[in-house]
């Protein structure tokens, strides 16, 4: 298999990518190992921020749907049940039907995401413990509950976001516990589901859960400003369920294997490669996009994919320099506003690579 | 590490692998003043990326295969005294043939071997079958090694460096040597990054890097990286007791075993076919080798070409659809001959070789510690060393 | 500064009313209005697309507080559905006597009746009292986020923010019902 | 259980029923939805016990990463649930360590 443009991952970035390139004529692979493209996307079922160059207003679902359709009129083939499980110089390994295969690529983008970070207490791998994107894709995918009363910790987007879905499947949300003195979401995200009773609870954390064979009850505590749970304060609930909402890691194995440049950045959720305003990373031809540049949301993932499409696209002679340019700014105005608010860290990334711009420059150049 | 590096020492030992590490416990061990030092972490070398095998089935008769046998003794004695469990088995090994004229050819080599002290034995395609039933019924007989087995090289490390600690080394990662000072022919401190030692003896034991650090004293050594390439499955129920060996990885790969060493450097890859089964039981699975300088990437061929020969000898892999989950590339340490270069160095007082340990530095570890323990403290090994002599390549 | 909102998800009065989205006292008399609950710089402006008489303004930098012009707006309610962030109402206190109308996003199930009675519920999430369903609208445009309007008790205009249906409506097992 | 009406979503279309085996007993699962799916439709959640402590586990991840949700599925262990689709007269088993090879 041939292609001048590989995407590993048909999410938000990924897709977008595909569009982009396809449409300026690239010809486009993008490989996914699940069964379903679109990553993330099918389960989140709100309604976006942003503003309509962003779609704003619409939902995740409905916005996976357009760009899929989108990414399919434009000619890109979607190999779906195929794991990219190596990439070795311009050689995508690929498996897929228990065969492996090459595919060999011009350019190659990484857009694979992120995954859950956990946390560890007495009896976190009780069945019934689980992520809260897990519960996510059980309630809102497979359309199963996961549990009758659930525990949800950590107050960030994810947490009070499936707090609140969890609640629209049926489900009763009995407190969402934050170890920060402040709620790390939105605040509209909080409100939402504050008035229909689920309290935020912040500066407490669990302390364990326990239960025979299964989640039965979670301990929480208030915590003291070293955060150890104050004795005394600790408070049974009677769940069947705990939601671990605590962040997300970027999927970076395929950027390492490549050799990418990476930095530590906690904001974006860690190790992050290093890319410059082409979304390209230290390693020529390999681009990265969406949560694995750091952990964002679907709306900077799409804009960044889009970037990164356009950039192969030009690098591969399908674009004029010019023509890209005035492409890419403005994306880059429609990504600046996200760069504006109080998650704006993208921009601190953006700071924090800018010594590595000049060399950074060359490299895509060349 | 916290706090400042020691000023002065006897010994200092550069390279924080099994040899390094060893070499650091024997001495303190004996009441030496040791430093140890590395310039990443322990084990961060070839002896955190290896298959942990311990063996005595290649050695020939002399020094090579007394070491190998004195070191599985130091094995057995280190996982019962101390604390770790090491994850050390004399679980045994089967060096298979897949043809009657490799059995034929294993006849001589079996019988020199067992002569020199050694007691392989040769067993049939039944008595195979009967011992690892999960094996393939095409195999023709195989090697019986009874003492042979694996360790945990990581363990094993670990292991060494903290009993080192405990009897009073002082162990410095992320340190690295930039000079020698040697004053008269005789070594006099050594220069890191982190400061200066002032030191009696200098044990050179890292591994690719040896030659950067015996060129701080104006040596050449002959040792270059051969890279081998290992896949890792997914943990499995036992389906294997002892390790693993093709024959034609013995004859290919293998030093000083069948082996024609020429050969094999000219040649640009071997591949051979080693399973071993960890105590989680993840299969190791070994592996293809090159010369491609420090290059420790893995390639895409490795794969197709590591599970074809497993598969031969494993077919049972296939049937549960067992997973890779994991692949890395790693060093031999090799040398011309494929001998270490173990002892003392002419016209340099106090610097010491413990390198070029090939692919058998994990089993050699111990011994190599103890033997050269012994040098420094009494200035004799029980095993003779001589013919590893780093003036034996002019 | 935002406390209350940050560390318990629950605006407080005092930090609503510093909110350019949130109408006068003189305005909530004169009929219809609506009160944008958004006190956060979120890159988000539909609110001001939705509005048909552009009372809505977030701006250029989409981050910026919506603000509210009063006097444009009319109370019909078509930025509630818009706003991603449910966190749009329309107050009406000239109901009648007694009583105001709420419309509020309600997005669950099963959907309210016109006629229906249910619990209203405060920021914080508590039954302060029961209310009366005058009209349910979900078109197409809505996108799945239904508008319920419920006639309140007036005192508690400025305070429930929600509804669930009690358990003799035979429903409603997925909602807290106190603290 | 399964959540058949959802506010957003909709009510689940009918889909064809397939019937898979769990540690003898037959349960129902809609074609084309992960074990992992039909398992938690059917209020089964302890999948396997782990090797060294015997300890219960159940679904963490639910996308493929985690490999907490393992089974012994068709007599292969070490099977994702939550990413293998369920098949007809599919034969799934509690499983206990790394499994056992037969």
């Amino acid at each position: 298999m041939e292609y001048e443009l590989a995407i590993v991952g048909a999410g938000p970035a990924g897709l977008s990518a595909s569009i982009e390139a396809a449409k300026a004529g690239v010809k486009v692979a993008v490989i996914d190992e699940n069964a379903k493209p679109g990553g993330q996307l099918f389960k989140q079922i709100h309604k976006f921020f942003g503003s309509k160059e962003h779609r704003a207003g619409v939902r995740g679902i409905d916005i996976g749907a357009q760009l899929l359709n989108e990414a399919k009129d434009s000619g890109v083939d979607i190999l779906l049940n195929t794991t990219v499980w190596g990439i070795f110089d311009n050689v995508l390994a690929v498996h897929s039907s228990n065969k492996i295969q090459r595919l060999e690529a011009q350019r190659i983008l990484i857009a694979t995401g992120a995954s859950e970070n956990t946390l560890a207490f007495p009896g976190w791998t009780l069945p019934g413990v689980l992520g809260a994107g897990a519960a996510q894709t059980m309630v809102n995918l497979h359309r199963v509950a996961i549990g009758d009363r659930v525990l949800m910790v950590g107050s960030g987007n994810v947490g009070l976001i499936v707090s609140y879905q969890l609640m629209q499947a049926g489900a009763e949300v009995v407190a969402v516990v934050e170890f920060l003195p402040q709620i790390g979401g939105y605040w509209v995200h909080a409100s939402k589901i504050t008035r229909l009773g689920i309290p935020i609870l912040t500066s407490h954390t669990i302390k364990e859960v326990t239960g025979d064979g299964k989640v039965e009850v979670a301990t929480v505590g208030k915590v003291d400003s070293n955060y150890q749970i104050v004795s005394g304060t600790e408070r049974n609930f009677d769940v069947d369920a705990v939601c671990i909402a605590v962040g997300l890691s970027p999927a970076a194995e395929l950027a390492w294997m490549c050799g990418c440049e990476f930095m530590y950045i906690p904001e974006l959720g860690g190790h992050v490669p290093v890319y410059n305003e082409d979304m390209e990373t230290t390693v020529p031809g390999v681009y990265v996009a969406g949560d694995v540049a750091g952990v964002e949301e679907a709306a900077t993932a799409m804009i960044d994919g889009a970037i990164a499409g356009l950039a192969a696209a030009e690098s591969l002679g399908y674009l004029d320099h010019n023509e890209y340019e005035d492409l890419k700014r403005g994306k880059r105005v429609s990504r600046e506003v996200f760069e504006l608010s109080r998650f704006r860290f993208r921009r601190m990334a953006k700071e924090r690579f800018a010594n590595k711009e000049g060399r950074l420059k060359q490299w895509s150049k060349t | 590490m916290l706090g400042k590096m020691a000023k002065e020492t006897e010994v200092v030992v550069v390279g924080g692998g099994i040899i390094g590490s060893a070499t650091a416990y024997y001495l303190a061990r004996a009441g030496k003043d040791v430093v140890l030092m590395e310039k990443n972490e322990l084990a961060s070398g070839s002896s955190g990326a290896n298959a942990g095998l311990t063996s005595t089935t290649w050695c020939p008769p002399g020094p090579l295969l007394q070491m190998s046998m004195a070191s599985l003794k130091e094995y057995d004695y280190f996982s019962q005294e101390l604390a770790w469990d090491i994850e050390f088995e004399r679980c045994g090994r089967f060096t298979v043939c897949e043809t009657e004229q490799q059995f034929e050819e294993m006849k001589p080599f079996v019988e020199v071997r067992n002569k020199g002290g050694n007691s392989l034995r040769l067993i049939d395609r039944n008595e195979l079958l009967e011992l690892e039933p999960n094996l393939s019924p095409s195999l023709f007989g195989a090697v019986f090694a009874p003492n042979d087995g694996h360790v945990n090289p990581l363990y094993a490390v670990y292991a060494f460096a903290d009993a080192a600690r405990e009897l009073g080394a002082k162990i410095y990662e992320y340190t690295e040597p930039v000079a020698i000072n040697a004053e008269h022919g005789c070594v006099k401190a050594i220069a890191t990054n982190k400061g200066e030692i002032k030191t009696k003896y200098i044990i050179n034991a890292c591994g690719i890097g040896a030659p950067v650090v015996s060129e701080m004293v104006g040596l050449k050594i002959p040792i270059i990286p051969n890279r081998e390439q290992m896949l890792v499955s997914e943990e499995m129920p036992p389906i294997l007791n002892r390790v693993i060996i093709n024959a034609g990885y013995m004859k290919d790969v293998q030093p000083t075993g069948l082996g024609d060493s020429a050969a094999r450097k000219k040649s640009t890859q071997t591949v051979g076919t080693v399973c071993n089964q960890t105590k989680k039981g993840n299969l190791l699975l070994v592996g293809v080798n090159d010369f491609v300088g420090e290059d420790e990437r893995t390639t895409f061929e490795s794969f197709p070409a590591i599970s074809e020969g497993i598969l031969r000898v494993l077919p049972i892999l296939r049937t549960y659809d067992v997973q890779i989950i994991r692949s890395f590339a790693k060093f031999y340490i090799y040398t011309p001959d494929q001998k270490p270069i173990l002892g003392k160095v002419d016209g340099l007082e106090g610097f010491i070789m413990a390198s070029g340990v090939n692919d058998y530095g994990i089993c050699f570890g111990p011994i190599i510690g103890k033997l050269l323990s012994d040098l420094i403290c009494i200035g004799e090994t029980t095993i003779p060393i001589d013919e590893f002599n780093l003036s034996r390549f002019g | 500064m935002v406390e209350n909102l940050a560390s318990s998800g629950v605006i407080s009065k005092e930090e609503l009313s510093r909110l350019p989205g949130v109408p006068s006292q003189e305005r909530l008399k004169k009929g219809p209005v609506a009160v944008i609950e958004c006190a956060e710089q979120i890159p988000c402006n539909p609110c001001e697309t939705a509005c048909p008489k552009g009372a809505i303004q977030v701006g250029e930098d989409i981050n910026s507080l919506p603000v509210l012009d009063e006097a444009k707006c009319t109370g019909c309610g078509l930025c509630i559905p818009a706003c991603p962030g449910l966190a749009i109402f329309v107050v009406d206190v000239t109901f009648s006597e007694t009583e105001a109308l709420l419309q509020i996003p309600h997005e669950f199930l099963p959907l309210p009746q016109k006629g229906g009675i249910v619990n209203c519920l405060d920021r914080e999430g508590k039954v302060v009292s029961l209310g009366k369903i005058i009209k349910v609208v979900n078109p197409k445009s809505y996108d799945r986020t239904p508008v319920v309007t419920v006639a309140i008790p007036k005192e508690f205009a400025q305070d429930i923010r929600a509804i669930t249906q009690g358990e003799e409506n035979g429903n409603d097992s997925y909602l807290r019902k106190e603290r | 259980m399964r959540i058949i009406d959802h506010p957003i979503l909709g009510r689940i279309e009918p889909e064809r029923t397939i019937r898979i085996e769990v540690d003898g007993k037959m349960i129902e699962a809609l074609e084309g939805e992960p074990i992992a799916a039909a398992l938690v439709a059917n209020s089964m959640r302890l999948f396997r016990f782990t090797k060294k402590y015997n300890e219960p586990r159940g679904i963490f991840c639910a996308i493929g990463r985690c490999t907490d949700c393992v089974m012994v599925v068709n007599g292969i262990p070490n099977t994702r649930t939550c990413v293998t689709q369920v098949e007809e007269g599919m034969k799934i088993e509690t499983q206990y360590g790394s499994g056992s090879i037969r």
